[in-house]
């Protein structure tokens, strides 16, 4: 760099230096590494001041795909505000790829379904979940009745918990069919 | 390393990511013009951009802010204005429509001038919501300037060819450097007026295609695009010469003003009432005033 | 100023393999509206055999900033770690910073009608900007200001394959010329990106 | 792939890949779908300047990263790697020791390999001859390679085949049960290996336990249930033993056989009633014919945090419900990576709005269907409880039960420590440092005991069975044919007591097989085999003799009850060489599979399909959209990313068809459907072929359904639905759909 560059940057940053930085040395890590070698300094109290005071760090796994990354999600109050970096997780070392870096926004996305619903000739109608569970069950039961139990067909997930999955197939197996499956056939 | 890059650029052209939006600067030319900034070849804008606006433009604006109604103090200082007699008969020289028009423009050109001035000298204002405003007042008068500039283009510009007495006129810069009331060969206008019609016309639609182009951004042209020019080249370009320009279209606007207002005393009036007085035309405009005798108007 | 006390980014195209974690990370980290791309991922020459690479490219946090130089109001500052930041209250959105700008930085996000732009918005590198920190008004102008909370950028903390580095720049030259070496493809030592902007400065 | 050795998963782990010398990928594309394990690939070529090879139809972003990259006509996986045997065999690259004390029939696999010269794989597969020699030669030469593979290889009518033939391919190199080799099956969700483990599966019980009497009654002890009162839930008790329909082919099951589509077998009835939870069932072949399926539904219930696009696809006017279920940030429970360890996925918040989890639904369907009681009863039986906790006691139930894939140490309480320590263990071989110490990180299974170390590399003989190391299963008998199938004399793992084969632990042979004495009361407690040894005496006994409780067996590369014993090329039902479907035609027609009668060669020869439909149709993923990609595009950052469904096409074939990049085009299928799509130009497909990603719905033949979700639920990107277009096709073994290798033409639109 030229002198005068470096003296009219340095004048632009005498004028204008702003000195809000945190010890940065506790979150060096091999690959995003951020030594310290003179730029950093330990923060104030005030500088350090927590955005979400009061929050935990919960340990969870993203349900994008199988690798199984590492997410932390910081929750404040009942409320997930923010997702934080498993550096130390050991398959995935903090990474993401798109999907996992907005698990959060699966959880908060604006065009969840937010109520039980039932297409009623044509249109769309909410109900509760009681009489969704009811008419549901109702209709389970006649057909078990009147056509036997493989009228009914159940499709789980590869999504749901190893529980949930283990569950789902027994609650098939009790219903009395061996009509279930999910996406993974080989 | 670099050679690497370049070639890669020069692909990268016609290969590129899908799925990065429809942004004409954002999108796919995003890489290329990374890629090829400063590179040998390219049109080295971005540089000169940065140079220009870095180190020349302020010093050169703020030149001409001062210098000129620095140079036009000395001059009403040492030579004085212009004055004519009022008792002779007044010629009318400029129709209502001629006059609204103008006014128009003069009331976009009191608007444009300051506020761009105020965005180039932001740092001065502090930046913030006032030069903001500025910054929409400014795009928003361009609107005035428009509708003015058209019908002020074609209502003179049969009198704003080049003509012999034109270099006549500039070799004794229009007789303002002596107080001496000898003809001064000139048309219907002289040379300096022809001067500032063609900037502010011409020099004006380009003023107003700069500037919408680097209000409006991010948008693509096919038939520029075609020539290889990116979008951020464009803006660069129009940057460079929205500025440029407007450098001599402020000299002008000044000159225009100092001539109208103080150098000769009451010529605004003429485009107040349409009158100019005739020992003024008889001067000034000397060709023009020759005509009239032959045409028998006066 | 020498280079070893700043902060940089460094994209190894080596590793980078397009999976747009760091953009995606970064708009949700900081809550970005919809066509403000603080950080962005591009292939180029896709499907190309031997040609096909992936980079991700934000703010350079340049040396001599040509944003900073270029800007009529100064909104620019740059922090003492290098850092390069913004005030939002000064911008006046003129977009000058963007035509300086070597790597197209600078976003202007759609603001009120007529499709006009805002103020300017960019990568912070997770430092947000100069209200108070960690205060409401930054995180609403700028986003989290993780620096400050002693953690790393959110893009590069959640790079699936570790390509994008950040760091102090001696620190991510160390890590990018060690991957080169035991990779047996002879020796770079200086990332790309770092001078071809602004060090062309004569 | 469990037929040739035991265990259907992947056998090493993602960070283990970083030890291999050489990987090579066939059908899969973790740079995109895994985008994260990509990057152990990637430090495997920094660390042992490991070469990536990637075998592919398509250039993939993981192939701009590979050092070879071969360009294969979809579906013939199979010559391209008898092509590789062939080399291998003729240059005596093989391991001779590893192949004759642990594989079983490999010579019958020379003799096939014989036939596929390179010169004749070259046109099979379009793979350049000297380049198959590079590769293979390079393959071969740099031990450990490991074997990558996902849904390009097994979405195949003859995908049971291609999985037999990978493992085939790695234990003639001798590369498993090794550091750094293996054959590592990337799964495609999260939960992929869990859930299957679990056996969501029409044709075996939780833990692959099967259908048999002997299993139904084993599940019903344990469940704390009554045989004969489960037999009462079913149909007759003969539909208790037969397989279920498959996701593939539930349509099937609704339309009953009716206007020209295949016949079912269903206890007597059609399909009436459809539950789906979680299950994005637009992404399944042939698009057209599941919306005919949903439309003739009695009633369809939906159950997940999104709209599912079913609702939107069918033009059923009543009784679709629609429920809001919890995502699985807010319920907690296991989930099991592709390695075959679990971890724990703790609860973040509370279930938002009015969804409920899974468990929840299931149990108040339950309490209305009256067996509520029977379903929960399981969880209760451990420590005698009046009440259960979920997940835990789940949890521990799947653990007290499955014994065959070893869940015995999955306890809720050892997984839960895993995952809260997740950074005490090793990022490349998963061992814990610390308080983890002895253990591998997530017990990847089998994880025999309570105390095991869980197993981060199947089938490895250089380890200890108490840490991690075993020998192939016993699963396929004593002898075949006169021929021995217990391992060679010597290759048991180490420490073993036995250091040679042995057969599978029973209660009958535990004391002369391990050479131990068992007290009365053990005599008492064990169970009759190690899979139903309730009471773990067997695994037990066996970790202490160092002895796996599932015997020490060959591999075999014959399965003798498949169609096709040693696997075999077959083109696929559409295929785009006419001239190939005569030499290698496909299978015959098989009724009853799975219920429904399934065409082979009746559909392969019913017209030489290449004339009309040219062009080879390939689907494929996206880094930032997932299975149906109903979670994703509800994200608007996501969605951003690729919001409009498109055709990656050849500029010079689309110049043919004057499509212009960026234009629209039709894609027809031999179904007789269509979709309306963007055109994309792209060096990435070649001239022969089109590759379309399968995430998107919302648009159904060039019609844009939008109109049909609810209020506020429509997600930021719809589409045209890839398996509008894919094609007839299903495996002849596990009826996975070839949505990989099919046919259609294309138009300017």
């Amino acid at each position: 760099m030229l002198k005068s560059t470096y003296d009219a940057l340095k004048a632009n940053i005498g004028r204008r230096s702003f000195l809000k930085m945190a010890a940065i040395a506790t979150a060096a890590i091999a690959t995003s590494a951020l030594a310290n070698d003179g730029i950093t300094r330990s923060a104030t109290e005030q500088e350090i001041k927590n955005p979400f005071p009061g929050s935990e760090n919960i340990k969870t796994i993203c349900t994008a795909c199988s690798v199984g990354c590492g997410i932390i999600a910081e929750v404040q109050n009942g409320v997930w505000v923010r997702q934080e970096v498993a550096q130390d997780h050991p398959i995935s070392l903090g990474g993401h790829c798109c999907k996992g870096a907005d698990m959060i926004d699966m959880v908060r996305s604006e065009v969840r379904l937010k109520h039980p619903m039932v297409k009623e000739g044509g249109k769309w109608k909410r109900l509760s979940w009681d009489e969704a569970l009811d008419r549901i069950s109702a209709k389970l039961k006649s057909a078990h009745e009147k056509f036997g139990a493989d009228s009914a067909m159940f499709l789980g997930s590869a999504k749901m918990s190893t529980e949930q999955a283990y569950y789902f197939r027994k609650f098939a197996a009790m219903y009395g069919t061996n009509n279930i499956d999910h996406q993974a056939r080989i | 390393m670099k050679s690497k890059y370049i070639f890669i650029a020069l692909i990268a052209l016609t290969s590129l990511a899908f799925g990065a939006s429809d942004s004409a600067i954002w999108g796919k030319d995003l890489i290329a013009n990374i890629a090829g900034y400063d590179k040998e070849g390219s049109l080295h804008l971005g540089k000169y951009f940065t140079l220009l606006q870095s180190t020349y433009f302020k010093p050169l604006f703020f030149g001409v802010l001062v210098g000129v109604p620095a140079a036009f103090f000395i001059h009403y200082a040492v030579i004085g204005p212009m004055i004519f007699s009022h008792d002779r008969k007044k010629i009318y020289v400029f129709t209502l429509f001629n006059r609204v028009v103008h006014a128009i423009s003069a009331i976009s050109f009191m608007l444009i001038i300051p506020t761009g001035l105020v965005m180039m000298f932001g740092s001065f204002f502090g930046g913030g919501s006032f030069v903001r405003l500025c910054t929409e007042i400014h795009a928003i008068s361009t609107l005035l300037f428009i509708i003015s500039i058209v019908p002020m283009f074609f209502m003179w510009v049969r009198w704003m060819f080049i003509h012999i007495d034109d270099i006549k006129w500039l070799m004794i810069v229009g007789g303002y450097l002596n107080k001496d009331k000898k003809p001064v060969p000139a048309g219907r206008f002289n040379a300096g007026q022809k001067t500032w019609f063609w900037l502010a016309t011409l020099g004006g639609v380009l003023m107003i295609s700069t500037g919408t182009a680097m209000y409006f951004q991010d948008f693509k042209l096919e038939i520029i695009a075609s020539y290889g020019i990116s979008q951020i080249d464009l803006l660069r370009a129009s940057a460079i010469t929205h500025n440029a320009l407007g450098i001599g279209i402020l000299a002008l606007f000044l000159v225009h003003i100092y001539m109208s207002v103080f150098a000769i005393k009451g010529a605004i009036h003429s485009m107040i009432t349409g009158f100019k007085e005739e020992e003024e035309v008889e001067i000034l405009h000397s060709s023009f005033y020759k005509e009239l005798k032959e045409k028998k108007e006066i | 100023m020498s280079e070893s006390s700043r902060l940089k980014f460094y994209c190894d195209e080596n590793r980078c393999i397009g999976c747009d974690g760091c953009s995606v990370a970064c708009a949700e980290a900081h809550e970005l509206p919809s066509g403000v791309n603080r950080r962005k991922v591009v292939t180029l020459n896709e499907g190309i055999e031997g040609l096909e690479y992936s980079l991700s490219i934000a703010c350079m946090h340049c040396t001599d900033a040509p944003c900073e130089e270029v800007c009529p109001v100064d909104c620019f500052y740059i922090r003492e770690d290098g850092i390069v930041l913004h005030d939002k209250d000064i911008c006046i959105g003129c977009a000058y910073c963007l035509y300086a700008c070597p790597f197209g930085a600078p976003q202007f996000p759609q603001d009120g009608a007529f499709g006009t732009k805002g103020v300017m918005d960019k990568c912070t590198m997770c430092a947000g900007g100069p209200e108070e920190t960690n205060s409401h008004t930054e995180r609403e102008l700028y986003g989290q200001n993780r620096i400050s909370e002693g953690k790393v950028p959110v893009c590069a903390a959640m790079c699936s394959t570790k390509a994008l580095l950040v760091g102090d720049s001696n620190e991510v030259s160390n890590i990018y010329r060690e991957r080169v070496l035991s990779a047996g493809h002879g020796v770079k030592t200086q990332p790309y990106g770092w001078n071809v902007a602004y060090g062309s400065k004569k | 792939m469990a037929n040739t050795w035991g265990y259907g998963a992947m056998t090493n782990s993602l960070g283990d890949i970083q030890n291999a010398k050489a990987i090579i990928i066939f059908g899969a594309n973790p740079a995109v779908n895994h985008p994260v394990g990509f990057q152990h690939f990637l430090k495997a070529k920094e660390r042992n300047n490991a070469k990536i090879i990637v075998v592919d139809p398509v250039f993939t972003k993981t192939a701009a990263k590979a050092d070879y990259y071969c360009r294969l006509r979809p579906g013939t996986d199979i010559p391209f790697m008898y092509g590789m045997l062939h080399l291998i065999f003729k240059n005596g690259w093989h391991d001779k020791n590893f192949i004759k004390d642990r594989v079983y029939a490999m010579d019958e696999v020379m003799e096939e390999a014989k036939k596929w010269n390179p010169k004749k794989v070259e046109d099979v597969t379009g793979v350049p001859a000297d380049k198959l020699i590079q590769i293979t030669r390079l393959y071969a030469q740099s031990t450990p390679g490991t074997l990558i593979w996902a849904m390009g290889l097994t979405q195949h009518s003859i995908g049971s085949s291609n999985t037999r033939l990978a493992p085939i391919l790695q234990l003639a190199l001798g590369n498993m049960g090794e550091e750094g080799g293996g054959t590592n099956i990337l799964r495609g969700h999260d939960n992929v290996q869990g859930a299957t483990d679990m056996c969501c599966l029409s044709h075996t019980l939780p833990g692959y336990y099967g259908l048999s009497d002997g299993s139904w009654k084993y599940f019903a002890s344990s469940w704390g249930v009554d045989y004969d009162w489960l037999k009462g839930r079913f149909h007759t008790k003969e539909w208790m033993n037969k397989k279920g329909f498959t996701l593939s082919r539930w349509w099937a099951g609704v339309l009953d056989g009716k206007n020209g589509n295949d016949k079912i077998h269903n206890g007597g009835t059609n399909l009436k009633n459809l539950i789906v939870m979680g299950n994005g069932i637009t992404s399944i072949a042939q698009q057209a014919k599941v919306k005919e399926g949903l439309d003739n539904l009695d009633m369809l219930v939906l159950c997940d945090p999104f709209v599912n696009e079913a609702a939107i696809l069918t033009d059923k006017q009543d009784d679709v419900f629609i429920l809001p279920a919890a995502t699985q940030f807010e319920t907690s429970g296991s989930v099991t990576a592709t390695n075959r360890a679990a971890q724990w996925r703790n609860k973040v918040i509370e279930p938002m709005y009015e969804s409920k989890a899974d468990q929840d639904i299931m149990f108040e369907l339950a309490k209305r269907l009256g067996f509520y009681e029977q379903l929960t009863a399981g969880m209760k039986i451990k420590e005698n409880k009046k009440d259960f906790q979920w997940p835990e006691d789940a949890t521990d139930e799947i653990a007290r039960i499955i014994k065959t894939i070893g869940l015995t140490g999955w306890t809720a309480k050892r997984l839960k420590k895993h995952s809260e320590n997740w950074h005490m263990f090793d990022e490349i071989s998963g061992r814990g440092y610390g308080e983890m110490k002895g253990e591998y990180y997530g017990l990847p299974w089998p994880c025999w005991t309570e105390k095991h170390s869980g197993s981060p590399i199947l089938y490895n003989i250089n380890r200890s069975v108490a840490e991690g190391g075993m020998g192939f299963r016993n699963r396929f008998g004593l002898e075949h044919d006169g021929v021995d199938l217990l391992a060679g004399k010597g290759s048991a793992p180490k420490g073993s007591a036995n250091i040679d084969g042995y057969p599978e632990i029973t209660k009958d042979n535990i004391e002369e097989v391990l050479g131990i004495k068992l007290t009365a009361d053990e005599k008492r407690r064990i169970g009759k085999n190690w899979k139903v040894d309730t009471s773990n005496i067997i695994a037990e006994k066996c970790m202490q003799r160092g002895m796996a409780p599932y015997g020490n067996a060959k591999a075999r590369a014959k399965v003798w009850t498949f169609p096709d014993p040693i696997p075999l090329h077959r083109e696929s039902l559409h295929s785009a060489r006419p001239d190939l479907v005569k030499e290698y035609p496909s299978y015959a027609d098989k009724g009853n599979h799975y219920r429904v009668d399934t065409q082979y060669i009746s559909k392969q020869t019913e017209k030489d399909w290449s004339k009309e439909f040219p062009i080879n149709l390939i689907t494929g993923r996206l880094v930032n959209l997932n299975g149906a990609g109903m979670e994703n595009r509800a994200s608007k950052y996501l969605a951003a990313l690729s919001p409009e469904m498109f055709c990656n096409i050849n500029p010079n074939l689309a110049g043919i068809h004057g499509i212009r990049d960026g234009s629209m085009m039709w894609i027809h299928s031999p179904e007789g459907t269509k979709i309306k799509v963007k055109a994309k130009y792209s060096y990435a497909v070649s001239e022969d072929r089109v590759w379309i990603p399968f995430h998107f719905a919302g648009h159904f033949q060039g019609e844009d359904l939008s109109h049909k979700y609810p209020n506020g639920t429509k997600p930021y990107a719809v589409g045209e639905s890839a398996n509008t277009v894919t094609n007839y096709g299903y495996d002849i073994v596990t009826q996975i759909p070839e949505t990989k290798g099919g046919l259609c033409r294309i138009e300017f639109a």
